[in-house]
């Protein structure tokens, strides 16, 4: 069993939503991310999602593409990123998942990467634009060194889709709460929870919705029904308007034992038990 | 039509889907639509129709005597993509496109730009059929293709300038992509060359395939035969496979595929001749990066070849060596667009000079009796301004 | 062909040859070249070669869906003369000139251009056939049709800036003539139009009567039937007489022909509607001139129609009220531009423009079952900066 | 028989060339034309060649054009010349020919023209863009004026056209020195002498010589083969040149004195007596 899978486990067992902080590696420096890893998971960051910057994100808003331009402004590479996880796994006991594009780690070679990643202490990766269906070769690797891959779904899934993309699901599912790219916004769809309860019913892994999700408000709004809120552009956005501060890794810290306090004041989302025919009413 | 790609959109290690989940089945919807209508004869029959009565093809096929003559080598003739409406080639497959999307119900086209003739050949057939268009285009490109960013606002398009990034063709597809996840439901992405994730590549070809298609009956018609070279000028390669599908199986016809030299070393566009494989906009293919990964900075003089990728299926053909892959750089490239101008009273566009400016280093070595085929991909009209900086003059 | 003019180049009152004795004997000459190439198998075979592979002829005729939709009332089809190589009709009329020229042995062509189309067609013809080629331009054209310039210069051509007169095309004719006159003997002169004085007039013409023919045979493809309505703008005249000479024997056909109204009474250049018959630049037929016989400054934000003259032909036929003839004024003429572009994905010529705007106010006025066809004589390209300034767009 | 013809009647029998001096009328304004034309007579000049401005000067080199663009500044037309030459013919005895374009003198109307013109005092007409082929309708009006209708000879005449032109030849006919516009020169073609002769030899009228002749010696060359020699911008090169000069009148008279000096050495041309086949060598 892997660290992921044991930490949701350890959350149901509380009756707990997990809170994955999504922050961008070496924004704006390596330094800063370590002390902000930190400050996040004594604030209640049960997963660690760490971004490893790329020039062309595409999936990303402009609150993340300028995280990752100020990371690359220094030249923030995989090998950077490895680093800095095997710095911090001498003291953090919680998960590390990595987030990113495909080039990089496919320039990095898969293999390597994989055997770098897990020797570093990763637990996860999760390629934004890697669908199952070209991600064969890579989880060949990730399989084989014991990583999670993290698999997506989104509003525009079809059920179909779903059951395909939550075969072979390891670790969670990632759920994108909207149709659109990351981002904070001012609220989230509709049916967002309608959608997750009903690939809930049917994943074999816990289920984490991200994307969009900017407020305390909203984490309690997932917390309703997913098994973890991942939260990102919200984050990035305080480091960046924190930037030359030195309260900058409280105030980050601030934030999430804010979403944590939020999140823990929900209970657990019960199994519908429902028969899904469709991922869209 | 070629066996390539296969069913997951693979030209042997490239292509493919490399796409946020959102998009998997808006491609996914693509490629079922797209596979009905290639074989539905009222879709064949509406875009013949309209390659005829609204692009005006075919596209002549022209004998170009005078640089033949100045070249002293083998006989040069010109498609000429230039004389299609919009001056490029690229309407061949907006067209294409925006028939798909007639058919899939969207209302909202969307597209990135760098020349500013994909945009302006979007731009058109939204006007034509009726959809509302949007373009993206780097700020950079806004401002040195100027009069294209005009004729999108005078079609009625709305032109989005993108100010991430380098400002240019790659950034504007970054944002076309962000636009489209956003808004994939009712819009349709018209992607403007043989790159992008599967259906793409693909299709575009096979709209793109028409310049080939024509150019074998021309030239088996004025010279019972087929031509030796073809050469085409490669930004991310759809006129370039455009002219060559058709001759892929006709193992005597070589095929030239000339990339942005630029300035030089570092600073030009050659994914093919200076990249590594990697995957950018959703496919595999060769991708100007650096040692970590990160998409290079790219340059050219010709902004439609500006940029750090090309269509997979270059890469793979490319790695067959059923094509050869050349530079050309920004001044042989205007020296290009000057021999022509010249000899032939075409002004190609700065992306086409490139491949003329090839085929006056290769004819003078070819013997009289062979014949060689230049795609003239597009018109010079909107070069005026850079080439006329470029060499310094004021006078325009 | 049309049995006008006489043998003295008359078309009833208008026409004929008022030109110095110096160049008498090149127009004789001129005429008994013509007169043997018009027969000449080998001739005409060249010229259709050249219309076909290098001019990309036969232009499509477009059906107008949208704009037919959006006017209501006729259908509407448009001649594609913007698809033509340089991208307006002109070069119809320049390339049958060269073959000319090139019989008579002569090595110099010269050219007035308003527009710059005129000289760029011309400058385009002589890189293609090899002559030495130099075009007149009033200073203030060279400003306002700037990459016209550019593009003349990259085909080799010399420009001559002109800044005599009101520095307009009537004043790049005047210098054109003068060098005409001085160098007779080795020069031929590529006027752009139906005017000037016997044979041009006849014989742009029968050259640019390609376009009628074409579209007759187009049409009567399309419909089975001909059209009720021909509408084409007028500068000289050379694209609506290159259409409406085929169907002048066609009486139920009407024919309107659009002259540029610019900004009304006294800022304009309807010289059929406010001229009065006069002898201008080698031939009798409407000018627009002052109670005292002096050639009057004319508006036209068309610069291909700011001319004080007409064809003579045409002077003949709107006296026969055989062809009708209305003005539409600038800003109606960028009202038409814009129609066009955005339901057609068109953008016309600011010449055509007018045609479009007339179109816009006739064509409701008929029933469905009427046909109209709109000579798109060029495409508009060359008039964005004019049409950025006008609208008040720093855009551009 | 007409005054122009008299006054060739005249010169042949002192053994005298003829000066034709050609000045715009209107330029700078019609006060200075008036002086000038009688300057011009006292300094010998023996036809007064009078241009009537024309917006579109065709065949006219940038001096006559700028003299002309002076004189339509003040809105100078056929009224006003005619109205001038009214005047000057109330002491003035040497012929006046008017020289300009077809289209004033057709909007004036061919008839209205023909007889304002006689009635003025005018004696010949010349339009530089009037062929014989186009020029019968005024030709018709002119005669039944007795006015001269003056036609012209190129270098480009072929002997043919010569012949032709020739036959509808009235008062004198006018050879065009230079294949070009009027304006100075620094010389004269080579073969002048030699087509002035052929010409003159088959000609029924005397042969007058313009375009180009710019000095004494042009007008020496010319003398030799001519029966008048005909000078235009030269003479306006002095006005312009002379504008707002008190002194501007007697300037162009010292020109015309020493053309008229030059002429008067050079002894009248004899017929040679040679059967022209060609007019070009
Ligand atoms: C005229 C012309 N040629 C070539 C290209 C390059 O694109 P591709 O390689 O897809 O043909 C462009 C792109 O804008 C273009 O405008
Ligand atoms: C596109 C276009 N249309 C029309 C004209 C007017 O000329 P014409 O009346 O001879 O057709 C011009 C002249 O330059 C032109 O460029």
């Amino acid at each position: 069993m892997t660290r992921i899978a044991d930490t949701f486990t350890q959350l149901q067992a509380r009756g707990e939503v997990g809170l994955i902080p999504f922050i961008t590696a070496g924004d704006p420096d390596l330094e800063t991310t370590f002390a902000l890893v930190h400050e996040m998971a004594r604030q209640g960051a049960d997963i660690i999602e760490l971004g490893v910057p790329f020039s062309d994100p595409m999936a990303d808003g402009p609150t993340l593409q300028r995280a990752a331009e100020r990371a690359l402004q220094h030249g923030t590479s995989l090998s950077h990123v490895f680093e800095l996880v095997r710095r911090l796994r001498q003291s953090l006991p919680i998960p590390i998942l990595l987030f990113g594009y495909y080039n990089p780690i496919w320039r990095y070679g898969g293999e390597r990467f994989a055997a770098d990643a897990r020797q570093a202490g990763v637990d996860g990766v999760l390629c934004v634009d890697l669908p199952p269906e070209e991600a064969e070769e890579l989880k060949r690797e990730t399989d084989r060194h014991d990583l999670d891959m993290i698999f997506l779904l989104a509003p525009t899934s079809s059920l179909d889709r779903a059951q395909k993309v939550l075969a072979r699901a390891r670790g969670f599912i990632y759920y994108v709460a909207v149709t659109g790219v990351t981002g904070v916004r001012a609220a989230l769809p509709a049916d967002l929870s309608a959608m997750v309860r009903r690939i809930r019913a049917i994943s074999p892994v816990p289920v984490g919705v991200g994307f969009g999700i900017s407020s305390a408000e909203h984490a309690v709004q997932v917390a309703g029904v997913a098994d973890a809120a991942i939260v990102g552009s919200a984050i990035s956005q305080v480091i960046e308007q924190s930037l030359g501060r030195p309260d900058l890794v409280p105030r980050v810290g601030a934030l999430i034992a804010e979403l944590k306090t939020a999140l823990r004041s929900v209970a657990t989302p019960h199994d519908t038990g429902t028969t899904i025919v469709s991922l869209r009413s | 039509m070629s066996k390539l790609p296969d069913k997951y959109g693979h030209f042997g290690l490239y292509g493919g889907r490399y796409v946020a989940e959102t998009l998997m089945p808006a491609l996914l919807e693509l490629e079922e639509v797209y596979s009905q209508c290639r074989r539905d004869s009222t879709f064949k029959r509406e875009l013949r129709a309209l390659q005829r009565e609204y692009i005006g093809r075919p596209t002549p096929l022209t004998f170009a005597a005078r640089l033949t003559e100045r070249l002293g080598g083998a006989k040069v003739y010109l498609k000429r993509e230039d004389l299609c409406h919009t001056g490029a080639h690229k309407i061949n497959n907006t067209i294409g496109q925006a028939l798909l999307a007639k058919r899939m119900g969207k209302e909202r086209l969307i597209a990135e730009t760098g020349a500013g003739q994909h945009g302006v050949a979007t731009a058109t057939v939204a006007a034509l059929l009726g959809f509302s268009c949007e373009v993206f285009m780097g700020r950079e490109d806004t401002v040195r293709q100027a009069p294209n960013v005009f004729r999108m606002r005078l079609l009625g398009a709305t032109l989005r300038e993108v100010v991430s990034g380098s400002q240019t063709l790659k950034d504007a597809m970054n944002e076309a992509l962000r636009d489209w996840i956003t808004h994939v439901a009712h819009t349709f992405y018209v992607i403007g060359t043989v790159a992008g994730p599967h259906p793409y590549p693909m299709l575009v070809r096979d709209f793109q395939s028409v310049i080939g298609r024509e150019t074998k009956k021309q030239i088996v018609q004025y010279e019972g035969r087929l031509p030796d070279y073809l050469i085409a000028c490669v930004g991310g390669g759809s006129n370039a496979m455009g002219l060559f599908a058709p001759f892929l199986p006709e193992t005597a016809v070589h095929m030239v595929a000339v990339e942005a030299g630029g300035l030089g070393a570092g600073r030009n566009a050659a994914s093919m001749a200076n990249g590594y494989a990697g995957v950018l906009h959703g496919s595999k293919t060769y991708v100007l990066q650096d040692e970590t990964g990160q998409i290079s900075a790219t340059h050219s003089l010709a902004p439609g070849l500006d940029y750090p990728g090309v269509g997979p299926e270059l890469s793979y053909w490319n790695d067959q060596q059923r094509i050869r892959c050349v530079t050309v750089q920004d001044a042989q490239a205007v020296e290009g667009m000057r021999l022509l101008a010249e000899t032939e009273g075409i002004i190609p566009a700065l992306e086409s000079a490139h491949a003329v400016a090839h085929a006056a280093t290769l004819v003078p070595q070819l013997p009289a009796t062979a014949i060689v085929v230049i795609n003239v991909s597009g018109r010079g009209d909107k070069d005026l301004q850079s080439v006329a900086n470029f060499l310094g003059e004021n006078a325009l």
